[in-house]
């Protein structure tokens, strides 16, 4: 027993140790700002790019010499997609890090596990997930940059009235996104005169789905498929559905909105039609759309800083960064300025679209921030109709 | 004897209040909330502890018994029960008085269970759990235990995340507090945090101190000679099925009362508890803390679960882990603090002179 | 204490028709025999001949094959080892199984374990109830070692003494289980005669308690001195069954067993 | 049911089953010779396809496959000689956490060299939507190389097995360690050959099916999942009988969707194990005295 009197011994001193160094002094002139993002997990491909963006940004102002001669200090914590951590992490980020805002998380489940948390601590929380619960309820803290699932499903269901579509089936990822964009659409079927024959959820880290769009297929009533989901599968499923050679629509969400999927379907991607922020078709905008330039800089920025396609998960995080700091212009290190400041931003051109806070509106977005887009010869372009 | 092996407890308690004492003398109290969450981790790790070192059995799915007790207790507490509420059994539960009348996010009115009500048939329910697929699970050895744990872990989360009534891939947040006693209420509100702290780990050293007495007892003596020769302990008629069983059921309901109290602090849960990732994390600590060595356990558990909150390892968190897993595996099977240090030293000193 | 008095039934142990095959392999084949009670009985055979295999068939660690045990007239079929153990019957082990990381006195105390009774829950909570029970079955223990000698040694650690004092812990550690019958697999194996002779003054005793003891053992002149009646196995087969005396008479196991041993 | 909707079934099911089986067999080759399961061998097969991917920038298809086998192989050749080779005979826990680190640490290791984000191989023949029909039921042509070569593989090592010397001395020592050793087979060359051959037989794996399920830095603990549910309902080391069992395991999951909803088909195939394990856990077609034999 005399080992264990040692072990505890060492265990204390550790502690105390750890206590210690990690009181870091607080750098005059600068304003730190908290990033929680699933940097690695199953929730990666939101996270990364997300952490990624939001430190270019930071990289960017600080070479610039700051904000009014603050530098920025982003604190990027990856909570890996375990919402524990996310809670643990905001509370440090409010109370030990001092922070002025955070963005993030990446995840529905985890923002709703900080959203309390963010309350508590008067600091602003930028959600870069999709569920609408984030911001409705109201919390005076708590915003978010991904467009409302319920618009996404409005305008596929409008232009499935507009092609006569009236059974569909539904198939979601078993991640957050799918959840709630599946239960966004099974409630908004009926308004649309749309019946719901099938619908499924698939895990995401499914590899082949085959036997899932055979069952699909055999429903000859299904005019249309719906898939709501933010992992490699809605490739999987766009592959399968035209191997067995059925030709009914495939809709997509704003989930597709990431060039390696369009190019992991391959010619099965072609055709597929989705709701999108515009950043995808930049190109193909007018010079007087007001997102254009914020949309190029984005795009030009991060794939020129990272060697790979920006995608609108990436944007979730590019919008909240950069909320935050015109928020710090306006307001400087004060959490409730800052707060204030974010409220208060109108027509704020992002790459999600332009938003408009107010006291009752925590995201900002119109349906206009989507526009329907469709795949042709492996790229995006704006959808035009059948 | 008895009293030596108490001395360590005391320490830890002695620790607790050191603790404290010193967040408050450095102004950082924000550490205490951590304390508490790895305190709660530190009780499933030292009740698997206990599970792997003594009772020799492998289990990869303890995140499973931990998610059992969080979601029921998550569930039990927030899902409304006003659409049932005509029904005789809601009826008869809230004459009994162990129904709450609360509001929603939304402000609509619901009846939920009382956390009282909900911890107890948590835990209820991981014990049950555990005793159940126990009994035929613990009937196998080597690989196709540590399969088998592995599947009923899968099992689990694939239940919780398919399931709409467990929130999916969400999980379930807005949990309230538990007022447990009169004057404690576990919940993450500032307001509660010294006490929160306090009372978890009050209930850590408590915990240990149920298992210290274990081992030391008739009991604790029979599984560990289990644990060395199972026919000879059988052949002075030790029922090795039954105390591996009981072992078992103990630790997952340990795994289950950290996962009730730690939903309530965190105010939510998430399918990630129960992943398997979280319970090879589970298997790891143990491991890396030693597998016969409760104390080391505890600390490892606790202090690299601390560390690990704190996102001290940042995007590394899962490579840092599998690092020091897999060295102490190769170098030092005892744990990380069965290392013997002074031969080690004394080795390097007289190789030094030659 | 152990039973002083024989109990009514005459039989210890009853084996009738006892068969056991591994695959192709026959490794018990049709084995009969019985262990007066209080008597001193001894299983020889040479290597092979299926001694440690029975040993494990009547312990309940394999399942006959065919035929029957039984122990204080009851059958042991589908009883587990420690249900057996628990009627009343302890072994030592051939290759000795003495617990890691314990001392010589809590090996022994591992002994008392069916014959105490605190439980799962007493012993987590340390209720007072354990703390007597504890402090008996210590007691008890520490008098079986004094009974083996080796008291002075109840603090060492049991694996790291020498081997007939590891010997004498596992005795112990049967003793201690308070059996009606002991099953010794080679208790001199690896001892020298000083150490042997001690042994065989112990069977003995243990014989005068009341107990009843089954032996394997390869030292002719240990088990042809205690021994009371003598069974010899030959590839698996009951070869004879006889007094000492007349089993070193007997040719036929002169020429298998006993001639073989003369000629080395 | 409708016929053609059967033989869609079926043939989904066919094709998860093989991908399942060549998975469990990779497990039964290193467990035949050393008694391990090797929880990292999910890995092995994404970083065939990882590293084949990356390679294809700079080879043609054929050779970048080749080199990513080869890779793997040696990169199995180093963990057995890393963290095996020395170790003297360690608790079967002990190599179960060890190999579960090592899982960890290649899963890791990929994140940060590839990054998060999906790749995949193109087709090997035609493209994503092309297929060939019987009757009406519809089949990429990328299904039957993973067919075609899990077929190759099974029956390559048979013919490894039964009729290279260097074949036999892995059965002799996998049957009987001390005996192959007393015959002068050096036995930890043998374990060291097992972990590549089933390193290479993973990432073999990785590559054909890569252009229909992606790869992705943590895609191989999933399919680790389902390959140990199939080695053990084949009978832990039996490589027939995992063929069969793997097959059965992805016919039943194809079915399986038209009875209860897609979210429960990895807990009804884990349920599977489950049972398997209770009742008769020396698998399906495994004898169980052969494998008492083995027990440890």
């Amino acid at each position: 027993m005399k080992r264990s009197i040692k072990c505890l011994a060492l265990g204390g001193a550790a502690c105390c140790l750890a206590l210690s160094t990690m009181l870091a002094p607080a750098w005059a002139g600068t304003v730190k700002v908290g990033a929680i993002f699933a940097v690695t997990g199953p929730a990666s491909f939101l996270g990364g790019p997300e952490a990624r963006s939001a430190q270019m940004i930071v990289d960017e102002i600080n070479k610039a010499g700051g904000i009014n001669g603050d530098t920025i200090e982003l604190i990027v914590k990856d909570t890996a997609g375990h919402s524990e951590k996310a809670v643990s992490f905001a509370k440090q980020l409010i109370e030990e890090d001092k922070v002025v805002a955070i963005i993030g998380p990446s995840t529905s489940g985890e923002s709703m596990a900080v959203k309390k948390i963010a309350e508590a601590g008067k600091t602003t929380l930028i959600s870069c997930a999709a569920a609408e619960v984030i911001v409705n309820p109201v919390a005076k803290h708590v915003f978010k940059t991904p467009q409302k699932d319920s618009f996404a499903a409005q305008m596929i269901f409008e232009e499935m009235q507009r092609l006569g579509i009236t059974t569909i089936a539904i198939t979601a990822g078993n991640d957050g996104f799918g959840k709630a964009g599946k239960a966004q659409l099974e409630k908004m079927a009926p308004t649309y005169g749309v019946k719901v024959a099938i619908s499924e959820t698939y895990d995401s880290k499914a590899t082949d789905l085959s036997a899932l769009v055979a069952k699909l297929k055999s429903d000859v009533s299904i005019q249309a498929v719906i898939n709501w989901s933010v992992v490699p599968a809605q490739a999987i499923i766009a592959k399968n559905m035209r191997q067995v050679g059925w030709e009914v629509p495939l809709f997509q969400s704003h989930g597709f909105g990431n060039i390696k999927y369009a190019q992991a379907a391959g010619v099965a991607a072609e055709g597929i039609i989705f709701p999108c922020g515009r950043l995808l078709v930049v190109d193909q905008l007018e010079e007087s759309n007001p997102q254009k330039a914020r949309l190029v800089q984005y795009k030009s920025d991060y794939e020129t800083k990272y060697k790979e396609d920006a995608s609108a998960f990436g944007g979730y995080a590019y919008d909240a960064m950069n909320m935050v700091v015109e928020a710090i212009k306006k307001g400087g290190n004060d959490r409730a300025k800052v707060r204030d400041a974010v409220e208060g931003l109108e027509n704020f051109a992002g790459v999600g679209g332009m938003f408009s806070f107010s006291p009752a509106d925590h995201n900002g977005l119109t349906i206009d921030s989507f526009a329907m887009m469709t795949v042709k010869d492996g790229a995006f372009i704006l959808y035009q109709g059948k | 004897m008895k009293t030596r092996n108490y001395l360590p407890l005391i320490g830890l308690g002695v620790l607790m209040v050191a603790l404290h004492l010193l967040t408050v003398w450095t102004g950082t109290q924000y550490y205490l909330t951590q304390l508490t969450m790895s305190a709660y981790y530190g009780l499933v790790i030292i009740g698997l502890g206990v599970l792997m070192g003594y009772a020799g059995q492998i289990s990869i799915g303890h995140a499973g018994f931990f998610a059992i007790g969080g979601y029921l207790a998550a569930a039990l507490t927030t899902r409304n029960l006003e659409p049932f509420a005509q029904n005789w059994w809601v009826q008869l539960l809230d004459k009994a008085g162990v129904i709450v009348h609360g509001q929603d996010i939304y402000g609509l009115s619901q009846m939920t269970f009382t956390p009282w009500l909900a911890c107890i048939v948590a835990v209820t329910t991981a014990g049950l759990v555990a005793l159940v697929i126990g009994i035929p699970v613990l009937k196998l050895k080597g690989h196709y235990l540590a399969m088998a744990t592995l599947g009923f872990g899968t099992i689990v989360y694939r239940i919780f995340l398919a399931m709409p009534y467990f929130g999916e891939s969400d999980g379930i947040t807005e949990v309230p507090g538990f007022d447990m006693l009169p004057f404690l209420t576990i919940s993450g509100d500032m307001s509660h945090r010294v006490l929160n702290f306090y009372a978890s780990w009050t209930l850590l050293i408590v915990g240990m101190l149920f298992l210290i007495n274990l081992i030391g007892s008739r009991v604790g003596r029979a599984l560990r000679s289990l644990h060395s020769s199972e026919e000879a302990a059988e052949a002075s008629g030790i029922n090795a099925g039954r105390f591996k069983l009981k072992v078992f059921v103990l630790s997952a309901i340990y795994a289950a009362v950290a996962g009730v109290l730690l939903t309530h602090y965190n105010g939510g849960i998430g399918p990630s508890e129960a992943s398997m990732a979280k319970s090879v994390r589970y298997v790891a600590l143990v491991a890396v803390g030693g597998m016969l060595n409760l104390w080391g356990t505890l600390i490892m558990g606790v202090g690299l679960t601390f560390l690990s909150l704190r996102g001290v390892f940042g995007s590394f968190d899962d490579a840092v882990f599998g690092t020091i897993l897999i060295l102490v595996m190769l170098f030092s099977p005892e744990g990380i603090l069965g290392l013997k240090l002074r031969p080690l030293l004394r080795q390097l000193i007289i190789g030094g002179r030659a | 204490m152990s039973p002083k008095t024989s109990p009514a039934n005459e039989t210890m142990l009853e084996l009738s028709g006892v068969h056991k095959r591994f695959g192709g392999l026959h490794a018990v084949n049709d084995v009969s025999f019985k262990v007066p009670t209080g008597s001193i009985k001894a299983l020889i055979g040479p290597n092979g001949a299926g001694k440690t295999t029975l040993f494990n068939l009547i312990a309940g660690n394999l399942p006959v094959s065919e035929g029957s045990i039984h122990f204080c007239g009851q059958s042991i079929e589908g009883q587990k080892t420690y249900e057996i153990a628990r009627m009343g019957m302890a072994r030592t082990f051939q290759n000795i199984k003495l617990f890691h990381g314990m001392s010589a006195l809590e090996c022994v105390m591992v002994g008392r374990h069916s014959r105490s009774r605190s439980g799962f829950f007493a012993g987590m909570l340390s209720l007072p109830t354990t703390w007597k029970e504890e402090k008996a079955i210590r007691a008890r223990s520490m008098e079986l070692l004094d009974l083996l000698g080796i008291a002075d040694l109840a603090d060492t650690e049991a694996t790291s003494l020498a081997f007939g004092q590891q010997r004498a812990v596992e005795m112990a550690r049967a003793l201690a289980l308070e059996p009606k019958l002991i099953l010794l697999d080679e208790p001199a194996a690896g001892l020298n005669i000083y150490e042997t002779a001690e042994v065989a003054r112990l069977i003995s005793a243990i014989r005068d308690m009341g107990i009843t003891v089954l032996l394997v053992e390869h030292d002719m002149s240990l088990v042809m001195d205690i021994s009371d009646e003598i069974v010899v196995l030959s590839f698996g087969s009951k070869l004879a069954e006889d007094t000492p005396a007349n089993i070193q008479q007997n040719e036929e196991v002169i020429k298998i067993y006993l001639g073989e041993d003369e000629t080395v | 049911m409708s016929p053609d909707l059967f033989f869609q079934y079926l043939f989904a099911g066919i094709t998860y089953g093989s991908i399942y089986a060549v998975v469990a067999i990779g497990f039964n080759i290193i467990y035949n010779a050393t008694g391990i399961i090797n929880f990292a061998q999910g890995e092995f097969v994404m970083l065939g396809g990882m590293i084949s991917i990356s390679l294809l920038h700079f080879m043609p298809l054929p050779l970048a496959i080749a080199s990513a086998v080869a890779l793997t192989m040696l990169i199995g050749a180093a963990i057995e000689i890393l963290f095996i080779r020395w170790l003297q005979s360690p608790s079967v826990m002990r190599m179960i956490i060890i190999t579960i680190g090592i899982s960890i640490l290649l899963k890791e290791v990929a994140l940060h060299i590839w990054g998060e984000s999906i790749r995949s191989l193109p087709y090997f023949y035609g493209n994503e939507i092309t297929t060939f029909s019987i009757g009406s039921v519809h089949i990429s042509p990328q299904v039957v190389w993973v067919i075609l070569a899990s077929a190759v593989m099974v029956a390559g090592l048979n013919l490894f097995f039964k009729s290279t010397p260097i074949g036999r001395e892995m059965r002799a020592c996998s049957a009987n360690r001390t005996a192959a050793l007393l015959c002068g087979i050096n036995a930890r060359n043998m374990v060291t050959l097992s972990f590549m051959l089933s390193a290479g037989i993973g990432a073999l794996a990785g590559c054909v099916m890569s252009p229909i399920t992606y790869t992705q830095y943590d895609s191989g603990s999933a399919l680790a999942l389902k390959g140990f549910t199939v080695a053990i309902l084949g009978g832990l080391g039996n490589s027939g009988a995992a063929v069969l069992a793997g097959i059965l395991l992805g016919i039943i999951e194809a079915f399986s969707v038209s009875v209860v909803p897609l979210a429960f088909q990895d807990a009804i195939s884990i349920a599977i194990l489950l049972v398997i394990l209770f009742v008769k856990p020396h698998g399906l077609f495994g004898s169980g005295d052969a494998a008492r034999l083995k027990d440890f």
